[in-house]
Formats: C-alpha cells, sequence, structure tokens
C-alpha cells in the first residue's frame, strides 16, 4: 500500500502531505495536520461536525478522501478568524451563548459562513435548513439560528 | 419517627411510619438496621434520606430535630 | 487500494476493465465513502471520475441537459436554465443529504447505488431521463429504469460507468414535481418518495403523463397505471383520486425501520398526488 | 456538614441585590471553542502512542466458549490484545461495569466488548479484529420489557432477583419498589370517573455529538495518566482503580472538554481497556467508539411499559391515582424505575397514591442515566391521564393541574413534604402567558404538562487562589458541559466584589483536588456553586486578616465589602479600604500567599418543577407532526447565567421533542439494533423546530447562598407529556406508544 502525495493549500498556506488512499481528508486533518477543530461526530455525513470547504464547497471532510484534495484549497475553522480578530459569526456565538458543549460549533460556524457567503440574507427558515446537516444535541438550536441571524444583520451592515 | 418506602414495610410488619432514637442521620440508619434487620440489604444497597425536604445521601453527622420529618428513599441518581 | 484519477473516459475504462478485485467509481463518494467506513465495501480499486472532462458539466443538447456525472448537487441548483427547465428533478436531487452532502452527491451517483429509496430516481424516471454508460464496447444510452435491477445492484456490466444523464427536451405546458416523505424535515432516507410529469394540450387536458415511485419496491417503480389516469383528464379531483389510487395498488414494499407496509402504501398515494398538483400548476405555468 | 446557608448581612427572605449574578457575560471558554482550538477527547496525541479498537459481539446473546487472539497477536503492528482474562476479579461494586466493559462468560447484548486491540495505526486495528476468532454458543434473548417480565422469558442472570421480587415473574426481574399513601381502592370508589391507561416509550440515547474518547498511558508500576472526555474524572479514576486493582492515587486522571454527556458520561466503557491494553503494551494507547459503537454499546435510556390509574371528580380534583412503572435497564440491574415511581406523581398533592416500579434486565446495552433518569416516561403516562380526564369533563388542563398541584406543606407521593416549591408558580406563569391564549391553526392542538426532578449535591471542591497581581484563578474538579466556568467566575467575582474577568474557572485534574461527585443531577451550579461561595468567603476572611495586620487592627474589626477590605465601623479605626490588589502586592509580606478553598458534602439540593406548553400541526394524511410553537416555564431558584438557564431550558425541551416523536432504539427478531448511525436515529435537526421560548421563574433555594437550584434536567420530563398532549388534541385520537412516529400516528387516525 503506497501513499499518496497531495498538495492544496489549508487556510491559504500551502500544504504537502503524504495519505494512504482510503484515509478522509478528516482523518488528514487532524491525524497527520494536527488541525483538530474539525471533529468525527459520525463519520457517515449525518452530523456535520466535521464540515469545512474544499474551493469553496461546503462538504463533510468525513466524506471525502484526502487524495481528492490534491490541488484544492481547503478552509476549516482554524483559518476563520483572521488573526486576533474573530469572524462576525464566532462573536455573536459567544454573544448568544449559542455553544453549551462546543462540540459542534466548529462545524456549524463553518456552515454558517458559507451560508452567508451564498446568501447574506437568509430568513430563520433557509438558516434552519441550510444548518440541518449540522447535529447540535445541547442548545436546541435556537441561540444559535440568533446567532446567525444577528452575524448576518451586522455583517449586511458592515459591507 | 421515620417514614419509610412501600415495598419496604414488609420488613417492619406493615408498618410505614417507625419510631427510631436518632440525634443524627447515622444513628438512624444503625438504629434502623438494628430494629429492623430485614431492612439491611436495601441500605446496603444504598439510600438517601430526606430531612424536612431536603436530600441527603451520605452525611452521617446530619443533625435530626425531635421534631423533624425523616423519609428514607431510594438513593437518588441524576444524569 | 489504488486510487487512480483518470483523465479521459478511455482511460477509467481501461482501468476498471483491467481491475483484478473490486472497483469503485468515486464521483461525490457520499455513498461509497459510507460504505467504505461501516466495512461493507472494501475495494481494490478507486477511480475518481471528477478529472474526466465533462465530467463537472452542464450542457445543453437537442432541447434537453446533459448532466456530467460528477456534477454535484449543489451545482444542479444553482443552474438556473435546468431548475426552469426540470424542476422535479434538481428539487429530487437536492433534498439528498445535508448542504454538505448537496456539495458532492450526484445524480448518477445517487442511480448506481441503487437504492430502492433514492430521491433523484423516481424523479428522473418521471422525466423520462436517459442515461449514458461507457464501457469496453463503447457508449450506449439506456433509459433510467433500467440501471438498478434490485437494491445495491445495477445493470452495469464490468468495466462500465455511467458519464451523464440526459433530461430530454421539455414539451410546451409541462411541468414535473418530486416529493417524498420522512419523517424528520431533513436528514432521512425516503419512506416514499414520488415524481410526477406531464403535459397538457391548450385546453389543459393531459396529454402525456409519468409517475416514479421509490421505496416501495426493489427498485424504483415506474407506474403506468397512475400515468394512464391522468392522461386525458384535466388532472381533477377525480382523475387525481383514481391515480393515487393506482399509486398505492402498484406499492409491494416492506416493513422496516422506517416504516410500515400500510403506512408507505397509503402515503404513496397522498405524495403522488400532491406532486401531481404541483406538475400540474408549473405545466400550467 | 451542616452548612450555614445565609449569606452574611442578609435577612431570611430579603432578596439579595447581585452585580454579577443575573448577568450575561462571555463565557471563558469561548474563543477556544468558537476557533476550533479547544481539545475534546479525540483531540490528544502522545509520542508513541498506539490506536485501540474493540471487537464486538454481533449476538444479543451468547455464551462465549473460547477466544483465540493468536493470529490478530502475530499481526505486524499489533502491541496487544486483551480480552476478560487480562481484567482480574475486581471488587463487586464495579462487577457490573468491568463486565460491561469486557464481556466475561457471556455476551448480553449486540455490541457488547468480547476483546480489544491496540497497533501501531487504526487501520491494523481494525485488520487485527477481524483475525480475533471468538467461538459464540448463541442463546435465546429478549429484548422487550413485557416479555422479559414473563416466567418463561430467556434468562440472563440466574440469582439476580432480590428479596423485594414476587414468586411467578422471571429471574430477569432484579427489584421491585412502591411508594404512596392512602387507599388508593377507597378514593377510586369516591371519583366521578376512573381512568385507566396503558404506555409504551421506547429507549432513546443521550445523542451526544461526541463519540466517547480516551487517552491512556500507564506502567508496569501501576502509575498512570488518563485524558478522557467524561462527566466526572474523579468517578474514572476511581472506577478504573477499582477495576485495575491500582491505588487511585497512581492514577491522575484530566478531564477533556466534554462534546456532551446529558448523563451518558456518567461511567466509563473504554477508560479501563485502554488502560489495561496500555499496560499490557507499555505505551500510550488512544480509543476513540465509532457512533455505531456509540449507539450500540453506551447509553441508552430504558425502554418502558407503564399503566396509570387516576380518579378524578366532575370539578377536577384527583381522588387517587396509582402507576405500575416496568422499567428495562438492558443487561444489568440498575433501570431508574425508581427514579420514575418517585416522581410520577410528584407535581401532585394527593390523599391516595401508590407506585409501583420494576427493574427488568433484557438483552440490551446496560442503560446510561439520561437527564433526570426515569422520570420523563412516568410523566408521559401520568401526564397524559390528567389531561385526558381534564378534556373529558371539559376543564381547562392548567386549572386542573393547579386544583391539586404540591405546594409548599404538601406530602409528596415518594414522603417527603415539600418546603417552598415553584410548581404553582410556573402553572400561573403559563396561563397568563399570551401562548396559552394565542389561536390554534387547522390540525393543531396545543399540551400542557408538569414535570419534576429531584436535583441534588455531593462531595464537592473548590480551591480559589489569588495571584500576586491580584486576580483570581479558581479550580473546580467537574468538566464544563455547558458554561459551568463562567458560572462560577461569576459567583467568585459577586462574593469577592471584583469584576468578572478578574476571575478564571479551570478545571482541575484528579491530582490537584480531592473527591468531587460525577458532573449529574443538575448539581454543578449548585453544589460547585455554592462550594466556590465559601471558598471565596474563606479568602476574604484572609484577606481582612491581612489588612487587619497592616493597619494593627483586631481582625475581627475588618469586613469585606465591593471588593475591598474596609474597617468595620468608626471603632475600628479609620483607614482607607485596602483592594484586592493591594493585598496581593504585599501577600508574601504578611504571611504568604492568599487562598480559599472548601470542600464539602453539598447535601440539601432543592427540588425543581416545570410546566411546558407546545403546539402541534398533524397532517392528517400522513401522521406527520410538526411542532409549532413551544414555551418553558420553569423554577430556576437563582439564574446565575440566565442565557445558559435559557439553554438548559431549551435542549432538554428539544431533546424531549426527539424522544417524543421520531428517536427509538429499533432491535430487529435477531436482537440486533437496527439503526446503530444518525441517519436513522433521528435527532431533531434544526429545520424541525421553532424558536422554543423560555419563561424563567426565580424561587430561591433556601440551600443555596444565592437561591440556586439546579436546572439541567427537570426541563426534558414535561415535554414527552406536553407533545403528547398536543398530538392528541391535533389528531382527535390518544396516543400513548412513544414516539409518536408518523406510521403510528396515521394509525391511530386511521383506527380512530
Amino acid at each position: 500500500m503506497s501513499q499518496i502525495h497531495v498538495t492544496t493549500k489549508i487556510n491559504g498556506d500551502t500544504t504537502e502531505y503524504l495519505c494512504d488512499p482510503e484515509e478522509t481528508l478528516l482523518d488528514v486533518l487532524r491525524d497527520r495536520l494536527a488541525l483538530t477543530g474539525a471533529k468525527e461526530g459520525c463519520g457517515t455525513g449525518d452530523c456535520g461536525a466535521c464540515s469545512v470547504t474544499v474551493d469553496g464547497r461546503l462538504v463533510c471532510s468525513c466524506l471525502t478522501l484526502g487524495a481528492e484534495a490534491d490541488g484544492c484549497e481547503i478552509d476549516t475553522i482554524e483559518g476563520m478568524a483572521d488573526g486576533e480578530k474573530l469572524h462576525p459569526l464566532q462573536q455573536k456565538f459567544l454573544e448568544h451563548a449559542a455553544l453549551q458543549c462546543g462540540i459542534c460549533t466548529p462545524g456549524i460556524l463553518v456552515a454558517a459562513k458559507s451560508l452567508l457567503e451564498k446568501n447574506p440574507s437568509p430568513t430563520e427558515e433557509e438558516a434552519r435548513y441550510w444548518l440541518a446537516g449540522n447535529l447540535c444535541r445541547c442548545t436546541g438550536y435556537d441561540k444559535i439560528i440568533r446567532a446567525v441571524m444577528d452575524a448576518a444583520e451586522e455583517m449586511r451592515r458592515a459591507s | 419517627m421515620v417514614r419509610i418506602w412501600g415495598s419496604l414495610t414488609s420488613a417492619t410488619d406493615g408498618q410505614a411510619d417507625v419510631e427510631i432514637e436518632a440525634t443524627t442521620l447515622k444513628e438512624l440508619l444503625d438504629g434502623l438496621s438494628e430494629k429492623y434487620p430485614a431492612i439491611r440489604p436495601q441500605l446496603q444497597r444504598g439510600v438517601s434520606v430526606s430531612i424536612d425536604g431536603k436530600i441527603y445521601n451520605d452525611s452521617w453527622f446530619q443533625p435530626i430535630k425531635p421534631d423533624s420529618e425523616v423519609v428514607l428513599l431510594r438513593r437518588i441518581v441524576g444524569g | 487500494m489504488i486510487y487512480e484519477v483518470p483523465e479521459t473516459v478511455d482511460s477509467a475504462v481501461a482501468l476498471l476493465s483491467g481491475a483484478t478485485g473490486s472497483a469503485r467509481i468515486l464521483a461525490g463518494g457520499t455513498d461509497l465513502l459510507v460504505q467504505m467506513k461501516s466495512g461493507v465495501v472494501e475495494p481494490d480499486l478507486v477511480v475518481d471520475i471528477k478529472r474526466i472532462d465533462g465530467m463537472k458539466s452542464i450542457a445543453q443538447e437537442d432541447g434537453g441537459w446533459r448532466i456530467g456525472a460528477a456534477v454535484s448537487g449543489a451545482e444542479m441548483g444553482e443552474h438556473q436554465a435546468l431548475c426552469a427547465a426540470w424542476p422535479g428533478v434538481v428539487e429530487a436531487m437536492e433534498l439528498i443529504g445535508s448542504t454538505q452532502v448537496q456539495g458532492r452527491a450526484t445524480l448518477a451517483g445517487n442511480l448506481c447505488n441503487a437504492s430502492p429509496a433514492a430521491d433523484s430516481v423516481p424523479a428522473m424516471v418521471a422525466a423520462g431521463a436517459v442515461v449514458r454508460v461507457a464501457g469496453p464496447d463503447g457508449v450506449r444510452d439506456i433509459p433510467v429504469e433500467e440501471i438498478p435491477v434490485k437494491p445495491g445492484k445495477t445493470s452495469l456490466g464490468k468495466g462500465e460507468f455511467v458519464t451523464s444523464v440526459f433530461l430530454p427536451a421539455r414539451p410546451v405546458n409541462s411541468g414535473d414535481a418530486y416529493l417524498r416523505f420522512i419523517p424528520r424535515t431533513e436528514m432521512d432516507i425516503a419512506v416514499v418518495g414520488c415524481g410526477v410529469s406531464l403535459t397538457l394540450d391548450e385546453a389543459g387536458t393531459c396529454t402525456a403523463a409519468r409517475v416514479g415511485l421509490g421505496a416501495v419496491a426493489a427498485t424504483v417503480l415506474v407506474v403506468e397505471d397512475a400515468a394512464a389516469a391522468l392522461i386525458g383528464s384535466k388532472a381533477d379531483d377525480t382523475a387525481l383520486d383514481k391515480m393515487a389510487a393506482a399509486v398505492s395498488a402498484a406499492c409491494k414494499p416492506i416493513d422496516d425501520k422506517r416504516g410500515t407496509v400500510a403506512f408507505r402504501t397509503h402515503v404513496a398515494g397522498v405524495l403522488a398526488k400532491r406532486a401531481a398538483k404541483i406538475a400540474l400548476a408549473r405545466a400550467q405555468g | 456538614m451542616p452548612l450555614d446557608d445565609q449569606t452574611p448581612g442578609q435577612k431570611p427572605g430579603e432578596a439579595r441585590q447581585f452585580k454579577v449574578v443575573g448577568t450575561r457575560p462571555l463565557r471563558p471558554d469561548g474563543i477556544d471553542k468558537v476557533t476550533g482550538r479547544a481539545r475534546f477527547g479525540a483531540d490528544m496525541s502522545a509520542p508513541g502512542m498506539l490506536i485501540g479498537r474493540v471487537l464486538r459481539s454481533p449476538h444479543a446473546h451468547a455464551r462465549i466458549r473460547s477466544i483465540d487472539a493468536s493470529k490478530a497477536e502475530a499481526l505486524e503492528g499489533v502491541k496487544a490484545v486483551v480480552t476478560r482474562a487480562d481484567f482480574g476479579a475486581g471488587d463487586d461494586d464495579v462487577a457490573d461495569i468491568l463486565d460491561n466493559c469486557m464481556a466475561g462468560e457471556k455476551a448480553l447484548y449486540d455490541g457488547h466488548a468480547v476483546a480489544a486491540v491496540a497497533a501501531t495505526s487504526a487501520a491494523i486495528a481494525r485488520k487485527a479484529l477481524k483475525l480475533i476468532d471468538v467461538d459464540y454458543e448463541t442463546l435465546p434473548h429478549v429484548v422487550d420489557v413485557d416479555a422479559a417480565m414473563k416466567p418463561d422469558a430467556p434468562v440472563l442472570h440466574e440469582g439476580l432477583s432480590d428479596e423485594t421480587v414476587p414468586d411467578g415473574v422471571s429471574q430477569n426481574v432484579v427489584h421491585r419498589v412502591e411508594f404512596g399513601h392512602g387507599d388508593v381502592e377507597a378514593g377510586f370508589a369516591k371519583a366521578d370517573k376512573v381512568l385507566e391507561r396503558s404506555f409504551k416509550t421506547a429507549a432513546t440515547h443521550q445523542g451526544y455529538i461526541e463519540p466517547h474518547a480516551c487517552l491512556a498511558t500507564m506502567g508496569t508500576d501501576g502509575i498512570a495518566d488518563l485524558w478522557v472526555c467524561t462527566q466526572g474524572h474523579y468517578m474514572v479514576r476511581n472506577t478504573c482503580a477499582a477495576i485495575l486493582g491500582i491505588d487511585q492515587g497512581k492514577l491522575r486522571v484530566t478531564a477533556s472538554e466534554i462534546g456532551g454527556g446529558f448523563g451518558g458520561k456518567t461511567t466509563v466503557f473504554l477508560e479501563p481497556v485502554a488502560l489495561a491494553l496500555s499496560r499490557k503494551a507499555n505505551r500510550p494507547v488512544k480509543m476513540t467508539m465509532t457512533r455505531e459503537e456509540v449507539l450500540r454499546a453506551t447509553g441508552p435510556t430504558s425502554s418502558t411499559s407503564i399503566d396509570v390509574k387516576i380518579g378524578m371528580n366532575k370539578d377536577g380534583k384527583i381522588t387517587a391515582a396509582s402507576a405500575d412503572l416496568r422499567y428495562q435497564g438492558g443487561a444489568y440491574q440498575g433501570s431508574p424505575a425508581d427514579m420514575g415511581s418517585m416522581t410520577a406523581f410528584a407535581p401532585y398533592d394527593l390523599e391516595n397514591v401508590k407506585t409501583v416500579g420494576w427493574d427488568v434486565v433484557t438483552n440490551r446495552p446496560k442503560a446510561a442515566a439520561y437527564r433526570a433518569p426515569g422520570a420523563p416516561m412516568a410523566a408521559f403516562a401520568v401526564e397524559s391521564v390528567v389531561d385526558e380526564l381534564a378534556k373529558g369533563f371539559g376543564l381547562d388542563p392548567l386549572d386542573v393541574r393547579l386544583k391539586n398541584a404540591a405546594r409548599e406543606g404538601t406530602k409528596s407521593s415518594y414522603g417527603p413534604t415539600f418546603p417552598a416549591i415553584g410548581l404553582e408558580a410556573t402553572l400561573q406563569a403559563a396561563k397568563d402567558h399570551p401562548h396559552w391564549k394565542a389561536p390554534l391553526g387547522p390540525n393543531q392542538g396545543r399540551g400542557v404538562a408538569c414535570g419534576f426532578w429531584f436535583n441534588f449535591g455531593g462531595d464537592t471542591c473548590v480551591s480559589l487562589n489569588i495571584t500576586p497581581d491580584g486576580t483570581v484563578t479558581l479550580s473546580e474538579g467537574n468538566p464544563d458541559i455547558g458554561g459551568s466556568r463562567a458560572s462560577m467566575s461569576m459567583m467568585a467575582a459577586e462574593e469577592l466584589g471584583i469584576p468578572y474577568d478578574q476571575v478564571r474557572t479551570v478545571i482541575a485534574d484528579t491530582g490537584a483536588l480531592g473527591q468531587n461527585e460525577v458532573t449529574d443531577g443538575s448539581r454543578v451550579t449548585f453544589a460547585v456553586g455554592l462550594a466556590t461561595i465559601k471558598a471565596a468567603r474563606n479568602a476574604k476572611k484572609v484577606l481582612c486578616e491581612r489588612a487587619a495586620m497592616v493597619w494593627g487592627i483586631d481582625p475581627e474589626a475588618v469586613e469585606w465589602a465591593d471588593g475591598c477590605a474596609r474597617p468595620a465601623g468608626d471603632n475600628a479605626g479609620k483607614f482607607p479600604p485596602m483592594s484586592l490588589k493591594e493585598i496581593a502586592a504585599i501577600a508574601s509580606n504578611t504571611g504568604g500567599p492568599v487562598a480559599g478553598h472548601f470542600e464539602v458534602n453539598a447535601e440539601g439540593a432543592g427540588v425543581s418543577f416545570a410546566t411546558h406548553m407546545v403546539d402541534t400541526e398533524v397532517d392528517p394524511e400522513t401522521g406527520a407532526v410538526k411542532v409549532v410553537r413551544y414555551t418553558v416555564f420553569q423554577d430556576a431558584g437563582k439564574a446565575v447565567h440566565p442565557a445558559y438557564v435559557e439553554g438548559q431550558f431549551q435542549g432538554g425541551a428539544v431533546q424531549g421533542i426527539g424522544w417524543a416523536l421520531n428517536e427509538e432504539y429499533i432491535y430487529g427478531e435477531d436482537g440486533r439494533l437496527q439503526n446503530p448511525g444518525f441517519l436513522d436515529y433521528r435527532i431533531p435537526v434544526a429545520s424541525d423546530l421553532p424558536m422554543i421560548d423560555t419563561v424563567i421563574l426565580e424561587i430561591p433555594n433556601p440551600g443555596h447562598p444565592y437561591g440556586v437550584r439546579g436546572v439541567g434536567e427537570t426541563s426534558i420530563v414535561p415535554p414527552l407529556a406536553a407533545i403528547a398532549n398536543s398530538v392528541s388534541e391535533a389528531a382527535g385520537v390518544r396516543m400513548t406508544d412513544l414516539p409518536m412516529s408518523p406510521p403510528k400516528v396515521l394509525a391511530a387516525i386511521q383506527n380512530g
């Protein structure tokens, strides 16, 4: 079993790695690159905790092979804040107490950012459906949705 | 006076309220065990005790006043 | 396992034909990786077709639409002309999984996974989709309903793979729709799915119809009695009730963790009626 | 120990004015958690680390004749294989836990661990599992609680029934318990109507998003370290030490951030196995569960079968009530049938009441605690019957509950007389809320239900240290599962009179503090909060002494107010106040570092009540249920950080919605779990739900200096019943079987 050499850009930085052919992008991020912000909640694409974007497209990194990322640009939760400045979504999640345990939070933030890039003015219903693939067991989603809507409003005002 | 739960009354000749001389939780549990040996397995499995509406699990020397309401409960668990 | 990324259809066919062990196509991977994770499949060869020319394109052809085998649901949903032409097929595709899954899952993959509950398949059946298959003997076009033969099994031979799905030119005054039933609002596999496509004449009489049903038999069903109930009618309540009855009669479901025989049979009729009403409204413009 | 509960200078009954408590500051661990750098169970590595994997039984019930691991051991990269033979007899106290972590003579459920390997990679470990030959003799199995009670049912354990179990039932019945008072038969005879109904609830899983994970390092000398996601690392230490036969003091356990628990992480599964593998391989071993393993082998709660009988008069007064509650707790004793029996009628003031609970074993994973264990199912059954009776008499369901509501002085159904409680306040708030009067649309129904939970305290240690620059570090021993670091920092800041951001709370490992009870029983804000306040008071006493030394006056003449030591009154002398910073700066000159600590078994937690109100809409053609509007009314005693209190209310309600509508363990004829994944174990997703409105009531708990009651568990008690009452109204037919999945609702509608 020979390993595959992959060259990617992760959070803007060119990154090379070797991975086994059957290894998922999630395993590569977590076990090879020490980017443990993406979580494995299910490994089957049902919980969204491993959400990242590949070439700007929101995906589950558990349903993507590490080998497929060759030549792609990957963005993860670790790249969401701009230096010491939190992304408005991150700030609003803190202000609204939109996390309890925090395990789903990285995936939800990545997914919500992707939503607002595509649709800066989502309705509550659009936000709920967009995030339906991100399971949260603690909050009942109420404060998460409020934080996303509030962040959207702030980002619209700022732009 | 200690109130015990229903299924323990088989160990107390059918009495739901039993009289034990005790000024602390430990004296109460020791007294129960001595007076009603058949209740011992349940005490060993663990109990909680309500004293005047507050629940105690372990504190031997929790005082019991003469007019306190004391109720033996199944050991309370949580999640 | 060996992972290959061919750049032409021919080299993909060569790889698949030459494989000594089990071989799998990787497009979106949203079924394949789940099966690999659970150990249901342990492929010796995985052929990633995303770098083959045309696999990621949506192109107009003879008034219809050719959708490459690696086009994701999200890409279909963003293609306005395709959405306008075949809203039922697109909405069926977009129901599959989460936003994240939409970023990867494909029409061709949903078809070749050969699940009787695949959402896009009843819609494609209703649309009369034709699938292009490449293989050692060249290229052939076959009706979509001939691909799945039983749960988890397709009619594709060794070395063959689906390169595109073709949705035919849409006659005027036509509309299609797909509805499925799931216990939640998202993230479930269809307990019943129903796709309806119909065409009206100037007077509003239905001149053509196709009804596809999912999750009520070992493969997706084409329900001709249901279509017949619509054709020649104005798709009024009487015709719709007749169609719903035909749909329920066609069901050969099983009891399982997702639903009962009685439930699936009843709800298939309910959904067919609701889907037909949407298709009708679309046909009426 | 007896606690002096009053805040100094505060008269009983007088509301205290808070400066920090009751505000909504940002949580101190927040930035870690929104940037992805917070470290959860699976996020830790160690040099030379191996990966451990567990082999699990595919059979629901089987005798293990033999296990041959020689081929696995011979595989390159495999460094250790363990089976039950690698564990000693262990203490009796942990016998069931050990057997659940690693099967002994029998595999008792689908997913039961039978062996484990540690290898240099996950792929090799997985391959090695396939090389282990287990010779099983399959046995008949039983997974349903009523079936398991029958005399001819397959028996899991011979001779397990205790002295409370009557003759004529299966040995699978472990224990019978009875509560109540009065004469129920006489009470039923006086009723205008007696209604008897039977109910079923499916087993549900806690459904935390983070699978169990740990990293173990153990040497042959018994010195060991464990990193683990758990609700209680002290419990993990004590349990693992007992199982492995090592001293508790030699095992240091560090709690990772925890990705949800809800009761499911109050015991051990992988941890003793990882330690045993590490001991054998003499290398660090990391283990994580897959989601399938989580669902097959951890959690869940009991499935239940419950009969309820209630007599009511036309005016809504309940004359008598009884319930028979049968709970299966999986393969080992300990289902929460007793908790169900105690809580079932707790919201009511009843003259005649009787409950009987049955603890039954079946071939399912051992039930773990789940948020108010045992109570939601009992409340579902009781509140459904109360609702049906009330509506049958044409009475307002809230009025009927108010008429029968337990209040201060009520002798509860489980024995004790209630002190001041908040049930009536929640009912009255519900009645006064606009939700109660809002119009309903077609196919919609509105349901209400009440719920009760005990809450408790337990062993707790807090150490509060003042740094040389006058800021504060607070060490506590309970994993922060939902914002408790923030609450502790707030209470310490409140007590010391300093800003919130001057206190940092950390979760200490087991080497740093004494014993701490698990994060369960809604105890943390109550018990750890109490210990934090007391530790701060101890620190203040030292701070006052230091100021007294500087001023040359008697320490008794110094008081602490607004963050400063001050002379207590004019007689003490005139000195400018000394701030915490000033005293901290001269700590070395006045005797050394300043700290306060407090260790206590925090007994005397206050009970808590909630009332939930929910509107649902039922699709009469498909049986689909949509939750349209939801409002929670709950007594929090005192909400320290209201945003996180609301979060507990909302989270409990939504877990209840899942339980009521779609979540269930589905077993096949073969006794195997058919839905071990989030695809078919259907927890609510964002698009399923409306906003969850909350009303926080504050009836202070006299057992806590600030009046805090636990809030985490009560919120899951009413929703099952509230939703059932709502759906029953919307569908026009009484629903008695959970979950109310669409096929069941449609069948009920069609069968009338």
